[in-house]
């Protein structure tokens, strides 16, 4: 069947859903919280003596009139009161003595040492203007990169003049920002072997996300994603979903279906990478302690510019299409991305094809080789598969 | 091998890669030459180490000497030729006329893309210089200034590529003035408009530029160029004369 | 500035590395079993959800949305109006009724039984692009040719949506399609628009008609008594062959392969671009052709990579003066030329194919619920 | 959208006079133009380069008149001509700069203009460029997007501008209107196009893959009763001398690498007279009847193009 025809998904659970897991508000370091707390269905007014910290604020909501409090992000004082109001729709959130509204659904803002993906979108003479995502583009400075032929090297007019054949339009690149400037907009850097043209692989964006990892990305109306997920129950609660800052935002990940390695970036900005492993960036960074400095830069610069891709086989580019897939599906569902839900959500992808593989008979020719469109009602078992696995894991932890 | 035609037009196919490499005014497809333009199709020799095979191009100008290379020294009295579309390109020698002077660039505009064969035999310029001679008396009058820029390709010439020594004394009010014509080197095709040209070397520079007074001055050094009229000097940067 | 490139071109210009087109291109063109980004089959369309009449102040309405969030809102109106002949015509019929009377009974003006294609009215907004935009426009008069082209010869659609549109000689119904996309398309947005003006269409109800020959037009009030404009009943014996709206597909092909519903990604390495339309026929199972219309693929503006051997920021590579013109694998060339015959002809084929995906999506439509 | 800078014609168009010698004879036998060629036969096409100095590449098109014209013309029964011929003017400016404001671009942007002069069909056009006027200038910027070699040009701009001095006609002007259906005029306009744009990019010496060529072939039925009747398949129709057109096809073809750059169909093309053994659908014998179409008018191009050049190597 080339083509599912849906009906409309009507929204018909309580108007309050999206805040029934109250824990979300909390430092997103912590665990998914698996346990749907059910909320009475009309929400206590946030007033002078109650719980501060819980649930979805509006715009032009008093937080907190306790004058204990600071105000952070997302939030305004009256001079002539106490009060702490909100300014943005989103989750309250506490660090220490600070109070802060993280904003549902916001745009990256870039903070220093942020790990970002980026496209090149103009092409200056001293420097490129990069797409991260943010309000503004972010600069990527001549100075700022590795020059080809050693670190140590001066920068030339010559590079000047050559800039595009560096990074041109349309170029995805893997930076850090090094500095953000007054009005929010960045400056990046790629000094590092780790950073450079991205090739070998796709990019996905995860829409939405504001870089600290709020998001709804479920769209009404949009092929029952919300309503599917919720009866799932689903874990991270819904309205919260895209790339979260955590402890690692790259990593190597051993694929099934003889896929090989295949390096996963997240970008704090929402911009995804998922490329096929190579072995000589690898041995440039694993090695670093036995190649001199100069003879490193050559190991690395033989790649850090190219626009050509290696072979990559067809098994490799099937898991790296489930890869994505399967980050699309975790975005669709409102479920944070990190190493942890993307490495679960590939596993039970695996374990849907076997699930389905067993009972479906062999009429459609196209079911064959395990690279079944993975957004649809599979999606609604990967996540089931997935919200088991880390409620497991997190009673093993406790335990 | 087959022999080639005198005449190509797009999309007719020349030569087998097997036997030639391709040239400018040609495509390849399917280890096949064909030509991408219309024009008098030449076989450039072999050159031994460098290039094997013989390339093939088509030209862009078409000039009574393509067609007979052997009697070449009769086409001396070269009328003019037409001239097609030359895009800038890195190393083509072009002339410019400055339109703006800044304290860390020059702004050009690209008035002609000189040929590479012109610059590799120097006889060839002088003829050139006649072809292109209706170009710059009507360029370097200053009621031709206005207008016409917009359809022209812009040029940078940055503070340090105007001259080769001494580069960080360089004041760009003393090198160029607006309405120079220079001779220049492309270095880059740049940015998203403008191309990067050099002058560091002799014989680039202003090859004609007026005086306040209005007058075409004369070289007398290679920084300084003189009124007839007055008699007064005024710095330039200024291409050796030949 | 991308905008206004965007505007000169009926396609839109691809933002993608060269990198990232040259892996799409060879996961496209793997041979039989290409790799969509999406995971998709080749004929798969993403999936959609639909809904009908939901604008109470139109004849026909309907809505379809993407899961990314795309969505496009169809709206029918139908206006009685009278029938002018248009000022460009010298009918000469008309002339000769004047002069001859014996000709009046045999031949009636042919633009009163046939109908004229200006009652179809169509319109197209999509937000970032002024309505004299190529794309728009390119949209609209593809969409439109379909619609009033489609002629059929079966009793209750004689002569197409045209002729339907006829009351009597001095009347007649014109029709305003009004297609509204609500957010900037993410992907070439004519399967979504096509998709949902058909569904529009199939809902779209025409007050019943009381008058009767060629006195001045009254309708019945009773709105549950109004028509569709295409017919829904079943006949109560015989094959169903029902009269349809057309369906516009976008088909791409990339090396060998031939692939449907392509995203933007996908659309943006393509080989070669088709908008095919295509209805039920009248009197067969089979589908029958409208028209075919070819559309700019957007790798021809793409940029070019540059193959390792090339690139100056490579150790030891050499610089070509004259960039070789031999395909590199790896690296993304933009397109050139046009496509095979052959390649065309594949295309309409898996269209049109018996069990081919062109029966798939009207099935896929028929069975969307039209109150 | 009223056009408010300009002082234009009546809105409606003007109706040529009619005098009382045209209706005698259209009461009388039909004056339609009949076609006189083979169906697989072309009209002679008139194509020069080089006619307007101050562009880049220029060429000019004309299409032979139907033989009913010279006919009309030598004895005139109504004022009203049967028919008319393409007449297209196309200028190519460039490459030069792209404006200012405009992104860099790897690759020569081309942009098409095609324009009807206001006298150019039977109604008044008004200046500004209509729908279907646009629709064309897409049909056409596809067409040689596809031929050009646009990587060769960097950061430079093609302006291709072609003014058409005569339309043809949609339909014999005697038919009611839309009484089978619209624009096929616009096809053959299309073809026209094409090829007259290919002329002019190639006396602009702009790298091209092959000369592009235009050609349209449609099934046409041409007895009263359509319904009944089998369309045949022709080449090069002149609507004005058909009853009937079923459906046509225009494409835009490169022979030397048999490819198609652009196609353009439209109509019911599902019933059709084949030569017996020939197991084609008929819209594929439609496309190639197209091909075999444009592969004449592309005899004329090259002729045309290698004229030129021959032309400019004698004044050298």
């Amino acid at each position: 069947m080339p083509i599912t025809i849906l009906p409309p998904v009507v929204e018909d659970q309580s108007p309050y859903q999206a805040d029934s897991d109250d824990s979300m508000s909390v430092d997103s370091d912590e665990d998914v919280e698996m346990t749907g707390v059910s909320r009475p269905h009309k929400r206590p007014r946030l007033q002078a003596n109650s719980n501060i910290g819980t649930g979805i604020v509006t715009p032009g909501e008093v937080v907190t009139d306790d004058p204990q409090w600071m105000r952070g992000h997302g939030t305004y004082m009256n001079p002539l009161s106490t009060s702490i109001i909100a300014t943005v729709a989103g989750n309250v959130q506490k660090t220490n003595k600070l109070l802060s509204v993280h904003p549902l659904r916001a745009r990256y803002t870039p903070e220093i040492g942020d790990l970002v993906v980026g496209r090149i979108v103009e092409v200056q003479s001293k420097r490129w203007k990069v797409d991260v995502a943010a309000p503004l583009l972010a600069q990527l400075p001549l100075s700022a990169i590795n020059l080809p032929g050693g670190i140590l090297r001066r920068r030339t007019s010559a590079d000047e003049l050559q800039i595009r054949t560096f990074f041109s339009e349309g170029d995805l690149v893997i930076a850090e920002v090094q500095s953000v400037h007054q009005d929010g907009s960045a400056s990046l850097h790629t000094r590092s072997l780790k950073y450079g043209k991205l090739r070998n692989g796709v990019f996905l964006a995860v829409t939405g996300t504001g870089g600290s990892g709020s998001a709804s990305s479920s769209v009404k109306g949009g092929v029952g994603a919300s309503a599917v997920g919720s009866a799932l129950a689903a874990p991270g609660g819904s309205g919260t979903g895209g790339v979260v800052r955590s402890r690692r935002q790259v990593w190597t990940h051993e694929t099934a279906n003889g896929g090989g390695e295949v390096d996963i970036i997240l970008g704090v900005n929402g911009y995804i990478y998922i490329y096929k492993h190579t072995d000589g960036a690898d041995a440039a960074s694993s090695t670093t302690e036995n190649v001199s400095i100069t003879r490193l830069e050559e190991v690395a610069s033989s790649s850090i510019y190219s626009s050509q891709n290696d072979d990559i086989s067809p098994q490799t580019r099937r898991e790296i299409a489930r890869l994505s897939q399967c980050i699309q599906v975790l975005v669709q569902y409102g479920v944070r991305v990190d190493e942890e839900t993307v490495t679960g959500a590939y596993q039970a992808s695996l374990q849907v094809d076997l699930e389905v593989g067993d009972d479906e008979d062999e009429e459609d020719e196209w079911r064959q080789e395990g690279r079944e469109y993975l957004q649809g009602a599979k999606g609604g078992r990967i996540i089931q598969l997935l919200a088991l696995d880390l409620a497991q894991q997190k009673n093993r932890k406790k335990a | 091998m087959a022999s080639l035609p005198q005449i190509a037009i797009p999309g007719q196919r020349l030569g087998s890669l097997s036997s030639y490499s391709a040239g400018p005014g040609t495509h390849v497809q399917e280890s096949f030459i064909y030509a991408s333009i219309a024009g008098p199709v030449i076989a450039d020799p072999a050159q031994p180490k460098i290039q094997p095979k013989p390339t093939l191009r088509v030209s862009r100008v078409i000039s009574p000497k393509d067609l007979q290379p052997q009697n070449a020294s009769t086409s001396d009295a070269a009328k003019p030729k037409p001239r097609y579309n030359t895009l800038p390109a890195i190393e083509s020698n072009v002339l410019a006329r400055v339109t703006r002077v800044q304290k860390r660039q020059a702004i050009v505009s690209i008035l002609v893309v000189l040929d590479e064969s012109e610059h590799l035999t120097s006889s060839q310029t002088a003829s050139d210089n006649d072809n292109i001679a209706s170009i710059l008396t009507s360029a370097a009058n200053p009621e031709n200034h206005s207008g016409t820029d917009d359809l022209r390709f812009q040029a940078l010439i940055r503070k340090e590529d105007v001259r080769a020594v001494e580069k960080d004394r360089v004041v760009m009010d003393e090198m160029f003035r607006v309405g120079d014509i220079v001779r220049g080197s492309v270095i880059s095709l740049g940015d998203q408009s403008s191309y990067y040209i050099t002058t560091a070397r002799n014989d680039l520079g202003v090859v004609m530029a007026r005086s306040e007074a209005g007058n075409m001055m004369f070289p007398i050094s290679w920084k300084e160029m003189r009124d007839p009229v007055t008699g007064a000097g005024e710095p330039r940067k200024v291409a050796r004369p030949f | 500035m991308s905008n206004q490139r965007q505007a000169s071109s009926a396609s839109q210009v691809p933002h993608l590395s060269p990198a990232e087109l040259s892996y799409l291109y060879t996961s496209l063109s793997l041979p039989k079993n290409p790799i969509r980004p999406d995971g998709r089959s080749p004929t798969q369309f993403r999936p959609l959800s639909a809904e009908t009449t939901i604008l109470p102040g139109t004849n026909g309405s309907a809505r379809i949305g993407f899961a990314d969030g795309t969505q496009a809102i169809v709206g029918v109106k139908a206006e009685v109006e009278k029938t002018v002949l248009a000022a460009d015509t010298l009918d000469s019929r008309s002339l000769a009724q004047h002069g001859d009377a014996l000709n009046r009974e045999g031949e009636e003006g042919s633009a009163a039984v046939s109908g004229q294609g200006e009652w179809v009215q169509m319109s197209i907004e999509i937000p970032g692009y002024r309505d004299d935009d190529a794309l728009p426009i390119f949209l609209g008069e593809m969409m439109r040719e379909s619609l009033v082209g489609s002629v059929e010869n079966k009793e209750e659609m004689a002569g197409g949506l045209k002729a339907r549109l006829v009351i009597n000689k001095r009347w007649h119904w014109r029709l305003y399609i009004d297609v509204l996309l609500l957010s900037q398309p993410l992907s070439y947005p004519l399967p979504l628009l096509s998709l949902t003006t058909h569904l529009a269409l199939l809902s779209t109800k025409l007050p019943k008609l009381k008058s009767t020959g060629e006195e001045d037009p009254f309708f019945d009030d009773d709105w549950a008594a109004a028509e569709y404009l295409y017919p829904r009943s079943k006949p109560s014996s015989g094959p169903f062959h029902p009269v349809r709206p057309p369906v516009t597909i976008l088909v791409v092909s990339v090396g060998e392969n031939i692939i449907f519903d392509p995203n933007r990604e996908e659309i943006s390495v393509a080989d070669a671009v088709l908008a095919i339309s295509i209805t039920r026929s009248h009197d067969s199972d089979a589908l029958k052709l409208l028209s075919i219309r070819s559309i700019d693929p957007p790798s021809r503006l793409t940029q070019s990579g540059i193959p390792n051997s090339e690139n100056v920021n490579m150790i030891g590579s050499t610089p070509a003066e004259n960039p070789s013109q031999e395909e590199v694998s790896g690296v993304w060339r933009p397109r050139r030329g046009g496509v095979k015959r052959s390649v065309v002809a594949r295309m309409i084929k898996t269209v049109l194919g018996k069990g081919g995906v062109g029966e798939e999506v009207l099935e896929g439509l028929e069975g969307v619920e039209v109150h | 959208m009223a056009d408010r800078r300009r002082i234009n014609g009546p809105p409606g168009g003007t109706r040529p006079p009619v005098y009382a010698s045209l209706q005698e004879s259209t009461t009388g036998a039909a004056q339609r133009a009949q076609r006189q060629r083979q169906p697989a036969e072309l009209r002679k096409i008139f194509l020069q380069t080089g006619m307007i100095p101050t562009a880049s590449g220029s060429s000019y098109l004309e299409f032979e008149p139907s033989a009913s014209l010279a006919a009309a013309r030598a004895n005139p029964k109504s004022l009203i001509p049967p028919s008319s011929a393409l007449k297209v003017a196309c200028t190519v400016h460039g490459p030069k700069p792209l404006p200012r404001s405009a992104a860099f671009s790897p690759n020569l942007v081309l942009t098409t203009h095609v324009k009807y002069a206001p006298f150019a069909a039977r109604k008044r056009r008004g200046h500004i460029r209509d729908a279907s006027e646009r629709d064309l200038g897409v049909h056409l910027e596809t067409a040689l997007r596809g031929a050009i070699i646009a990587e060769r040009w960097p950061k430079s701009g093609l302006e291709i501008t072609l003014t058409i001095i005569e339309a043809e006609d949609d339909r014999w002007w005697g038919d009611a209107p839309d009484s089978h259906d619209a624009s096929w005029g616009l096809m053959n306009v299309l073809a026209g196009c094409i090829t007259a744009a290919s002329a002019a990019i190639a006396d602009a010496h702009i790298d091209c893959l092959d000369l592009v060529s235009g050609g349209v072939a449609a099934l046409v039925s041409d007895e009263s009763n359509s319904a009944s009747s089998i369309p045949r398949l022709m080449l090069d129709v002149d609507p004005a001398e058909h009853r009937s057109i079923l459906s046509a096809c225009v494409v835009a073809y490169m022979p030397a690498r048999d490819e198609i750059t652009e196609i353009w169909l439209k109509g019911d093309s599902s019933r059709a007279a084949l030569e017996k053994g020939d197991d084609r659908s008929s819209h594929e014998a439609l496309i190639d009847g197209a091909v075999d179409a444009a592969r004449g008018a592309n005899t004329v191009l090259s002729e045309a193009v290698r004229e030129s050049i021959t032309r400019s190597i004698a004044q050298a």
